[in-house]
């Protein structure tokens, strides 16, 4: 792989050689969107890592940018600094056991990922769930969907400029992980959901709590929409910038708000609604222009209808048992485990084997995650153990649209645009 | 040090010293290594509840050439071990490691082709927390313990 | 094998218009999975993408069936917006030339999920633009997801930074 | 003589004294530990892609060339601004000339586009 002499020269890789080599190159033969004068005798360009070690990158995302002066001519992502294979691990796992694992794939928004891999599991294991755990997962999610969109507003804002306003977002935050501190046991990653329902029920001061907190983070909301939304530098900072139209969005595959800022309401929750989504209703939140303060308006309005649908399932949520009573196919609760014999039996049953979906059955189970599409594919060979497990993971096909956004934009922009993408390399990396 | 002789064995030095490691501990300037979920713990660590800045570190500081202590937080693939590596070597000299989180202490829960099974394979590592991702009061007991091992361990003799 | 009206007149659609390369058609819990033959992949996809307006590629991956002939399976998962409709494609090549037609051309999403099959299993998706691995770095020679890779990996494949900073490696 | 310029010469030996022992103490009292990777420049954590010394663009040049001229502006108000109420009108008149030309200069260049990096691209 010989490069052009403008930049073998340049280069001298320490570690990893074909592949610095390979990216460097594959970064040269990119032809570029911008129109830059060949001829020009003082155009100079830099290349210049924006390595995986960046307090912008939110996690660990290298952008290779050749710039011109502030100008971005071509960039490359090099991603998979973060890859650690989860799913060759979950290939020997069973499907509980894995579970703990999709808490750190998108470790913005543990719950829903929780969710997501429970719901893939019931539907391929046919499993019913009770109405009471379907409400409690949709109160997580909703809450987790929160958090996530709370963590991506304090680091955008602290990137363009406005570091008070982490503080105040982390605040929230630290409220939410007291909340989930107390009705799932962790702060942030709990493994909560079970396949067939949830762990344990919403205590009555859990379910106070929540609601308290619902209460005031709205007046929190209305204040820091006032605050944001007619700022001048934080409109002009967002403002026509990694501007995507509709039809590109599609095709790149983007998914979840920044697809929903180009114009297209593409939402699993109302396309093919699981656990109750059907039963609750809320809009979902779109805008036209494609650009950074598209997806900052998407997602802040999203935070308002989560609220809106966690006051809707307090109001639907019936008393209830909170898991399947099958013994084959869930686990039994902890009294009944203590104080029978077959429920210890089946306790042990399910811890080894755990449930076991029908052999050579495949099937797909997509949530809408808060950054976009994530889903589960799972292919079973009538074992405990999945014979192949694909996430797909919706920050890998959100960032894919970075390198389109980024050609042609400033330096400065960069830092911006990769807040609004919200890429989590956890997620993306897998 | 020239000044040494001139004041007797070990007066001078014991007086810098204690004056010097007192300064150093207590503004232990952290270099956030965040790679996964214990980089969202590291954030609540230097948050508004659990404030760090009580303890002089609240700058934390992205450039490894101002920073004293390099928190890795998450598991480290061998890809990106190299990264860490380099930054490790560009920080200044009286530096210190710790390993936040099981992932980056032994691997935690990855046991997989992916990831270092520890990162003291290629970092001298000073201090180790457990939990995954651990508390936000355990990194700052980690930083504590530190801050001590500034104080008794280290002297200006060294480092000439 | 209750498959749905719609799906099924694509699917009778796709047999009349191209009748020995549609080779399996399965259906479980409500997903379509349509097998076809490896080199009409390209015509099929750009006909779906035309024709039924299944402009959203989801997802493409592979999976190893561990079996001696055509062992390697890509599977995409494709979305039509206009009906709201999800279809499984799957492909099957053999283990030691697994070649596939790209379909970057159709859709530009297909580009990092081609190479990121190609980097967990081997697949050589021809005419893709820059086929490299996304995530392992290049230097590394395996194929991680297949069945015969361990799962703690070959030691010594991925070299560690040395410890020492003065030698000049 | 000397008198009346004794701040100042204070000013200048407090600022030498200081520099001196700020960088003479750190060289001291710090350890000095140099390698290879320690002197090779940040690119946050790979390896740099040529030398840090490259040409830069001109774009840069005109944007410090315009914070010259507007920075001098300054530097000649501060004298004026200090004792203007004792300079009588006079000056007053001069000084807002002054300012007038150099706000033309300041129309001129913001027509001629020297502050935006697009003259030189088209964007995309």
């Amino acid at each position: 792989m010989e490069l052009e002499n403008k930049l073998a020269s340049k280069l001298q890789p320490t570690f990893f050689k074909k592949h610095q080599e390979a990216i460097y190159k594959s970064l040269e033969d990119k032809h570029t969107t911008v129109e830059v004068y060949e001829d020009d005798p003082l155009a100079t360009h830099m290349v210049l890592n924006m390595g995986p070690q960046h307090p912008a990158t939110h996690g660990v995302l290298r952008v290779i940018l050749e710039l011109d002066g502030e100008k971005i001519v071509k960039n490359k992502l090099d991603i998979g600094y973060l890859h650690r294979g989860i799913e060759k691990i979950a290939e020997n796992k069973t499907y509980q056991e894995f579970m703990p694992y999709t808490d750190r794939t998108d470790y913005l928004s543990p719950y829903s990922n929780n969710v997501a891999l429970c719901t893939a599991v019931e539907k391929i294991a046919d499993i019913e769930v009770p109405e009471r755990a379907q409400y409690i997962r949709m109160i997580g999610c909703e809450l987790a969907r929160i958090s996530s969109h709370l963590l991506w507003l304090g680091t955008m804002v602290m990137d363009a400029g406005a570091v008070s306003f982490f503080i105040w977002t982390f605040r929230e935050r630290e409220k939410l992980y007291d909340i989930f501190d107390n009705f799932g046991g962790h702060r942030f990653t709990i493994s909560h959901s079970r396949i067939g329902g949830v762990a344990n029920d919403l205590t009555p001061d859990t379910v106070k709590m929540i609601k308290d907190w619902v209460v005031n983070f709205k007046k929190e909301l209305v204040g820091w929409n006032k605050f944001l939304n007619k700022n001048r530098i934080f409109f002009d900072r967002n403002k026509d910038i990694g501007t995507i139209t509709a039809e590109e969005g599609i095709n790149i595959g983007l998914s979840g708000p920044n697809l929903r800022a180009t114009g297209i309401a593409y939402d699993l929750r109302k396309i093919d609604p699981y656990c109750k989504y059907d039963e609750v209703d809320f809009e979902v939140p779109t805008r036209l222009e494609g650009d950074n303060l598209a997806r900052y308006y998407c997602r802040m309005e999203e935070m308002t209808q989560s609220l809106r649908i966690i006051e809707q399932c307090f109001d639907k949520m019936k008393k209830g048992p909170i898991r399947a009573n099958n013994a084959k196919q869930t686990y039994p609760s902890k009294d009944e485990v203590y104080y029978s014999m077959e429920g210890m039996i089946h306790d042990f049953m399910m811890t080894d084997t755990g449930v076991c979906p029908p052999a050579g059955m495949e099937c797909y189970h997509a949530i809408e995650a808060p950054k976009g599409e994530l889903g589960y594919y799972i292919q079973s060979d009538g074992t405990g153990h999945p014979w192949r497990l694909e996430i797909r993971s919706p920050s890998f096909a959100n960032l894919q649209a970075l390198e389109y956004i980024l050609d042609g934009e400033m330096v400065a922009d960069t830092v911006v645009l990769i807040g609004g993408l919200d890429p989590v390399m956890g997620d993306s990396d897998k | 040090m020239g000044l040494e002789s001139a004041l007797g064995e070990g007066f001078l030095t014991t007086r810098v010293d204690s004056l010097v490691n007192w300064a150093r501990s207590n503004a232990v300037w952290p270099m956030p290594m965040g790679l996964a979920c214990c980089a969202i713990e590291m954030m609540a660590f230097a948050g508004p509840k659990y404030d760090v800045s009580r303890f002089g570190s609240e700058v934390f500081r992205f450039s490894p050439r101002q920073s004293d202590l390099m928190i890795v937080a998450g598991w480290c693939t061998y890809k990106m071990s190299h990264a860490i590596r380099r930054i490790w070597d560009q920080m200044p000299d009286p530096k210190w490691c710790v390993a936040m989180g099981a992932c980056a202490s032994t691997g935690g829960m990855h046991r997989c082709y992916g990831v270092v099974q520890g990162v003291d394979n290629f970092l001298p590592v000073d201090a180790y927390i457990s939990g995954c991702p651990p508390r936000p009061d355990a990194v700052i007991n980690a930083l504590m313990k530190i801050q001590d091992k500034i104080k008794t361990e280290h002297s200006v003799l060294l480092d000439t | 094998m209750n498959i749905s009206s719609a799906h099924q007149k694509i699917i009778d659609d796709l047999k009349q218009q191209y009748p020995d390369d549609i080779l399996e058609v399965t259906e479980n819990r409500g997903d379509v999975l349509v097998r076809v033959s490896v080199d009409a992949i390209h015509n099929i996809c750009q006909r779906l993408y035309d024709e039924y307006r299944f402009i959203y590629l989801v997802d493409i991956f592979g999976t190893d069936r561990f079996t001696s002939e055509d062992r390697f399976e890509v599977i995409y998962n494709i979305v039509s917006l206009r009906d709201q409709l999800r279809l499984f494609i799957k492909v099957r090549c053999e283990e030691e030339d697994p070649h596939v037609q790209t379909v970057t051309d159709i859709w530009k999403a297909a580009n990092w999920q081609e190479r990121q099959t190609y980097d967990m299993f081997g697949v050589i998706f021809d005419g893709h633009p820059d086929l490299r691995r996304v995530f392992l770095p290049e230097d590394f020679e395996y194929y991680p997801l297949r069945k015969e890779f361990p799962l703690l990996g070959v030691p010594g494949s991925i070299e560690l930074p040395s410890t020492t900073p003065d030698t000049e490696d | 003589m000397i008198e009346n310029y004794l701040p100042i010469l204070i000013l200048i030996g407090v600022a030498i004294i200081l520099a001196l022992l700020l960088i003479s103490l750190s060289r001291i009292m710090g350890p000095y530990r140099p390698n290879v990777m320690k002197l090779r420049p940040y690119e946050s954590g790979m390896d740099p892609v040529g030398q840090a010394r490259e040409r830069y663009s001109v774009s840069f040049y005109l944007v410090a060339m315009e914070f010259i001229v507007f920075d001098l502006e300054i530097v000649f108000l501060y004298p004026w601004a200090v004792r203007f109420v004792k300079l009588g009108v006079g000056t007053f008149f001069a000084m807002m000339l002054f300012l007038v030309i150099l706000f033309l200069g300041l129309i001129y260049t913001l027509k001629k586009g020297t502050l935006d990096w697009d003259f030189k691209q088209i964007k995309k």
